[in-house]
């Protein structure tokens, strides 16, 4: 018996209804971001999905023109969905599960700017392979 | 020894049981009964409510037989049945109730609430509570033999007056006759034609049949007075009379609670069966005209309808046998709405009609018939309780309704087949 | 000892950067189930804090709850968290064992009187004077009184030290209690499950480190943020609850099909915690998701709450028998009430003088 | 706490409240049956059974025409007795509950026909209520135990439909609240005239035996 046989089937979407409860949400933000650039973040893990409404989601949410990735202390993907401005944020730990997963309603989801310490440290490690050079 | 609040009490103790019991246990206090009471219908009083009249029995019942009741009445903090309660009280139990049953019927956890007003009369008139136009008549039944003061004399005249009419003999204290008849009082007194109109129709019949000189009285006010004592001794009377004659049958009057005191009531008064049968006058006449013994001739054009008196109908199963009667000699004949078991009361049953206090709210709730005869428009009403159609009578005249109101025997035997002596077939 | 210097210091001495912190924080966020816009906040605080010193005592427990915290989690992630405390004692984790361990413990009480943060697993016996268990010689219920004195807060981990658990269930041989019972002057927040939800352990520890105090608690002493809800609020299954569809048995269509596991005993209606939305084993499932019903472990007295497949609505007790009982004697009570009423009545019915005519007129 | 008092009521509280139910109804049954009545001696025309078992039927339903009043209160009375029947039998929670206590089991009915049931007979409840005080009948008979069982009954009913709406409390509040307020009813039942439950089916019994055995068949 390999796990294909036992019969699982996946639920009706419809009847939980959660997807279009969600879709809702987003596009109320959206609105708020174009009116006031307010921007906001959408903690996935703390709503209750089934199994088969996350890849629902994933489907309806679908994927635009822009991704990126992040190597920090484990991956963290990040993409933009078929409606500019929302972006689907997945952070990974070394061992590749998930620790955070949000959707992100903004230009560019804050996590990939440039921290001023980490470019603070950057100038200084630069300055100081310059300083060897010369 | 004379009656006594103590009296009373304790025979109502007596008188609870699991009947009872059971009823008071389920009573929900829903109010149904009042639509099924005249007297709150035609006056819309809520104290009329039938379960309402039984409210000193009840609390006895709780105090007596409930665990609650028992504790709480041990701890002092319920409220004993007073003489002044039990004062209050009479006019609801006596006046403004003629144990007509409707309301019996329409409880919809399935009180017999007049099977306890019945009992709630023992209690009262032995704690002297009893009106005095019914105590009166019991006493005129217990001392003179009839509520009505008619004695043996007033019959004999009346059997000679019928004797003369149809040229028949009419049997007095006939031994071994099948049949003993008991009058009411009222037929004995207001409507006598009823002695020509049986003599003519068991002679057809061919009928053996008699009348008691010591045993002629149906009327029993012991049994709406509420005193199953004195309902016993006027009863005892036809017993003795029936059992010296040695009849198989006594046949009860056109009388309501006469019959109810014979037919249901009378061997449980005395203590033990009947050793002959007991028939209303009807059942016998039904009987009679199905195995062809009766036969009439011609028929009444005149509309008229029929008013079931509550003992026979309600609380008699006599039901069907007076309509096959009426279809025999009338053709117009019309039901009443609510008729049969659902009929409304004519207002004078279960001692009312003997009760002068009652006259003004028994002629109110006269309404509720008038609006019944109101709603069929006929010249005739025929009954076959004499005592209903006196409280008829009444009743059309306070409304000054002109309707005709006779009685159901007298009606079969005005169109009896071969009128002529000797035409029989 | 460690040295207790700030999280800023070590994370940069390791060259961890600012981006990588951030994104710390922001699973952090989502673990404390905070707003997940509250990352940079937490990350301003959290750079400042000083490791503060830990104290972890084991009692009568099953290590079910350190397992859980140790085994479950993303190695990084705890790794960096137990960067922001100083482990000082904890008898299965520390590498010195016997006298070591125990001198251990004490030079942290002493150093750092009044500061450390005392965890606790398992319940505490009282029986006996305490000797079902003890370490070192010691009855828990000493070493636990002895610790608490110069403890900030309590942290009581699992449903042992927060409701007394399993060895608090009937008929509870060694008089098992929780923490609570012991312990009525210091802050006290528990932490249940059996065992609980690592990631809210680590959360509850990185509340007290961002916010220098114990987050808003429920009135079983649980922080609200994840026993605010009942697993049944936040099931994905809910939907099946409200439309009255449920799985009659393991393997029919309905459990088949996903339906709310009620009747099969799930007791997450009753039940606070996180498991619905946090999860288990990395994000991957909770028991409902594998179609077990809750068993309600976060909740006190849970080993005592009838089997664990009968039905929220099933009575606890044995019923039956006491109907069966109570039929008997209310039969035997209305025999003998009803011998005595009978009595009463035949009584009355007998003494009663037959009425008579002179009566009627004699009143 | 909460959980204690949940267990509670689920054990101990279920078996005092199902004991002093069940010795209440039982004693309070059997000492009517036993108080006796006496047979008649006088001929019957019919049997006492067949009556009595048409009368036990048919009094469900009140054949007297009545006025708007009397009608107000059949129907309202039947769609309070109905809703509860339907929410008492027919959820599936209960029958979950019946099964662990009986072993007996049915198919629950579909939620929204529960819901339904349940406020109906909420609504008739009040309804009935309301008639109380303003109907001049049944104010003069209702007493402090037409309110206290009013009151009684309407408790389950509601706290037992704000649980599956989890409506103002939580659930484990709710739940504690409806089984107490079940356990509250059968407590006090067995002492008033909630015990129509039972001896309205003896009444009917005793009623219409008098009429089969008159052969009067109503």
């Amino acid at each position: 018996m390999s796990i294909d046989d036992i019969s699982i089937k996946v639920t009706d979407l419809h009847s939980i209804g959660s997807i279009d409860a969600l879709l809702n949400e987003i596009a109320t933000r959206l609105q708020r971001f174009i009116t006031q650039g307010e921007t906001s973040m959408i903690d996935l893990k703390s709503l209750p999905f089934a199994p088969a409404e996350y890849e629902g989601l994933r489907t309806a949410l679908g994927r635009g023109e822009a991704s990126a990735r992040l190597e920090t202390i484990g991956d963290s993907e990040l993409y933009e969905t078929h409606y500019p401005g929302v972006w689907w944020v997945t952070h990974y730990n070394v061992e590749g599960d998930v620790i955070a997963d949000l959707i992100e309603i903004a230009a560019v989801p804050a996590i990939l700017h440039s921290q001023p310490e980490d470019v603070r440290d950057g100038l200084e490690r630069l300055q100081q392979q310059l300083s060897q050079k010369e | 020894m004379s009656t006594s609040l103590q009296r009373g009490i304790d025979t109502l103790i007596g008188q609870i049981d699991a009947p009872t019991a059971s009823f008071f246990t389920s009573c929900v206090h829903c109010g149904l009964c009042a639509d099924a009471c005249l007297f709150y219908t035609e006056t819309n009083d809520p104290k009329y409510t039938p379960i309402h009249k039984l409210e000193p029995m009840r609390r006895l019942w709780q105090q007596e037989y409930t665990f609650w009741g028992k504790l709480m009445k041990k701890v002092g903090l319920s409220k004993p049945v007073t003489d002044a309660e039990l004062a209050e009280w009479e006019p609801l139990v006596y006046d403004s109730c003629t144990l007509c049953g409707r309301c019996s019927l329409v409880c919809p956890v399935g009180n017999d609430i007049v099977y306890m007003v019945r009992k709630m009369r023992e209690g009262m008139v032995a704690s002297g509570h009893a009106p005095e136009g019914l105590k009166d008549s019991t006493q005129r039944a217990i001392e003179l033999g009839s509520p009505m003061g008619l004695n043996l004399n007033t019959l004999k005249a009346q059997i000679k007056h019928a004797e003369k009419d149809t040229g028949l003999t009419v049997p007095l204290d006939v031994e071994g006759a099948d049949y003993m008849m008991v009058l009411s009082s009222a037929e004995i007194a207001d409507y006598p034609e009823i002695i020509g109109a049986v003599s003519r129709i068991f002679k057809q019949a061919n009928v053996s049949w008699t009348l008691a000189s010591d045993g002629f009285e149906g009327t029993n006010s012991g049994i709406q007075i509420g005193s199953s004592d004195l309902a016993a001794e006027i009863l005892g009377r036809i017993v003795h009379a029936a059992e010296r004659l040695k009849v198989k049958y006594v046949i009860s009057p056109e009388c309501g609670h006469a019959f109810t005191a014979l037919r249901w009531e009378g061997p449980n008064l005395i203590g033990r069966p009947f050793p002959f049968q007991v028939i209303h006058i009807i059942e016998l006449l039904d009987e009679l005209r199905s195995s062809g013994r009766l036969k009439t001739e011609g028929v009444d054009e005149t509309r008229m309808t029929f008013h079931d008196p509550c003992q026979m109908v309600r609380r008699g199963g006599v039901i069907e046998q007076p309509r096959n009667l009426l279809h025999m000699v009338a053709p117009n004949f019309v039901e009443m709405p609510d008729a049969g078991v659902q009929n409304w009361c004519c207002g004078g049953g279960g001692g009312v009609s003997a009760n002068h206090r009652a006259e003004p709210v028994r002629i109110k709730v006269f309404s509720r018939k008038k609006a019944q005869l109101d709603a069929v428009n006929v010249q005739t009403i025929v009954t076959s309780c004499s005592n209903c159609r006196t409280m008829l009578l009444d009743g059309l005249e306070n409304n000054h309704m002109d309707i005709e109101v006779i009685g159901l025997t007298e009606l079969v035997a005005e169109h009896l087949a071969d009128n002529a002596e000797g035409k029989a077939s | 000892m460690t040295e207790h210097e700030t999280l800023e210091q070590r994370l940069h001495e390791q060259g961890i950067s600012r981006r990588s912190f951030l994104k710390f924080c922001a699973a952090m966020a989502t673990m404390m189930a905070l707003p997940p816009g509250s990352a940079s906040a937490i990350a301003a605080t959290l750079a400042k804090v000083k490791r503060p010193s830990v104290i972890w005592l084991s009692f009568q427990e099953c290590t079910g709850c350190t397992e859980s915290l140790t085994r479950s989690h993303s190695p990084t992630l705890e790794s960096m968290i137990f960067d922001m405390v100083s482990l000082d004692y904890h008898h299965t984790l520390q590498a010195a064992s016997g006298f070591a361990a125990e001198q251990a413990r004490e030079d942290a009480m002493k150093e750092f009187h009044g500061q450390y943060l005392l965890l606790v697993d398992g319940s505490i016996p009282l029986k006996d004077g305490g000797i079902y268990s003890t370490i070192a010689g010691r009855t828990n219920l000493n070493m636990l009184l002895e610790a608490a004195q110069g403890a900030a807060a309590i942290v009581a981990v699992g449903s042992c030290a927060a409701f007394g658990g399993l060895p608090n269930a009937q008929p509870n041989p060694t008089g098992a209690v929780a923490v609570s019972d012991i312990i009525k002057d210091k802050p006290i927040i528990n932490i249940s499950g059996c065992p609980p939800i690592p990631a809210v352990i680590t959360g509850v520890l990185a509340h007290y480190l961002t916010f220098g105090a114990l987050p808003a608690l429920d009135d079983q002493g649980r922080p609200k943020a994840f026993y605010g809800e009942t697993i049944h609020d936040r099931c994905y299954r809910r939907p099946f609850y409200d439309q009255g569809k449920f799985a009659k048995t393991f393997d029919d269509e309905g459990a088949r099909n996903g339906w709310c596991l009620y009747e099969l005993g799930c007791k997450g209606p009753t039940t606070h915690n996180a498991c619905a939305t946090t999860k288990w084993n990395g994000g991957t499932s909770f028991p409902i998701e594998s179609g077990h019903g809750c068993i309600g472990c976060s909740e006190p007295k849970f080993w005592d709450a009838g089997s664990f497949y009968a039905p929220l609505p099933a009575p606890t007790a044995d019923v039956s028998s006491v109907a069966q009982a109570a039929a008997v004697v209310g039969a035997a009570a209305a025999v003998i009430v009803g011998a005595i009423d009978r009595g009463k009545k035949t009584a009355a019915q007998q003494s009663r003088k037959k009425l008579t005519v002179d009566d009627l007129k004699g009143n | 706490m909460e959980q204690e008092l949940l267990l509670w009521v689920r054990g101990t509280g279920l078996q005092i409240a199902s004991a002093v139910f069940l010795i209440g109804m039982v004693y309070r049954m059997l000492h009517i049956l036993l108080l006796g009545r006496k047979h008649s001696l006088a001929q019957p025309r019919g049997s006492e059974w067949s009556g009595a078992l048409r009368t036990l039927w048919k009094r469900t339903f009140v054949s007297t025409k009545l006025s708007a009043r009397g009608n107000f209160t059949v129907i309202t009375g039947f769609i309070f007795h109905i809703g509860f029947f339907v929410t008492f039998l027919f959820l599936s929670q209960h029958i979950d509950l019946i099964r662990a206590v009986l072993g007996l089991h049915w198919p629950a009915m579909p939620r929204g026909v529960i819901d339904m049931a349940a406020v109906l007979a909420i609504g008739a409840m009040v309804a009935l209520l309301v008639h109380r005080f303003v109907d001049p009948v049944k104010r003069l008979l209702s007493d402090y135990q037409d309110y206290l069982t009013w009151a009684l009954s309407f408790l389950p009913l509601l706290t037992g439909f704000m649980l599956l709406r989890e409506i103002g409390f939580e659930y484990i509040t709710l739940l504690t609240l409806h089984i107490a307020s079940v356990e509250l009813l059968l407590l006090v039942a067995p002492f008033t005239k909630l015990a129509h439950m039972f001896s309205t089916f003896i009444s009917r019994w005793y009623n219409g035996a008098v009429n089969g055995f008159k052969g009067i068949n109503i």
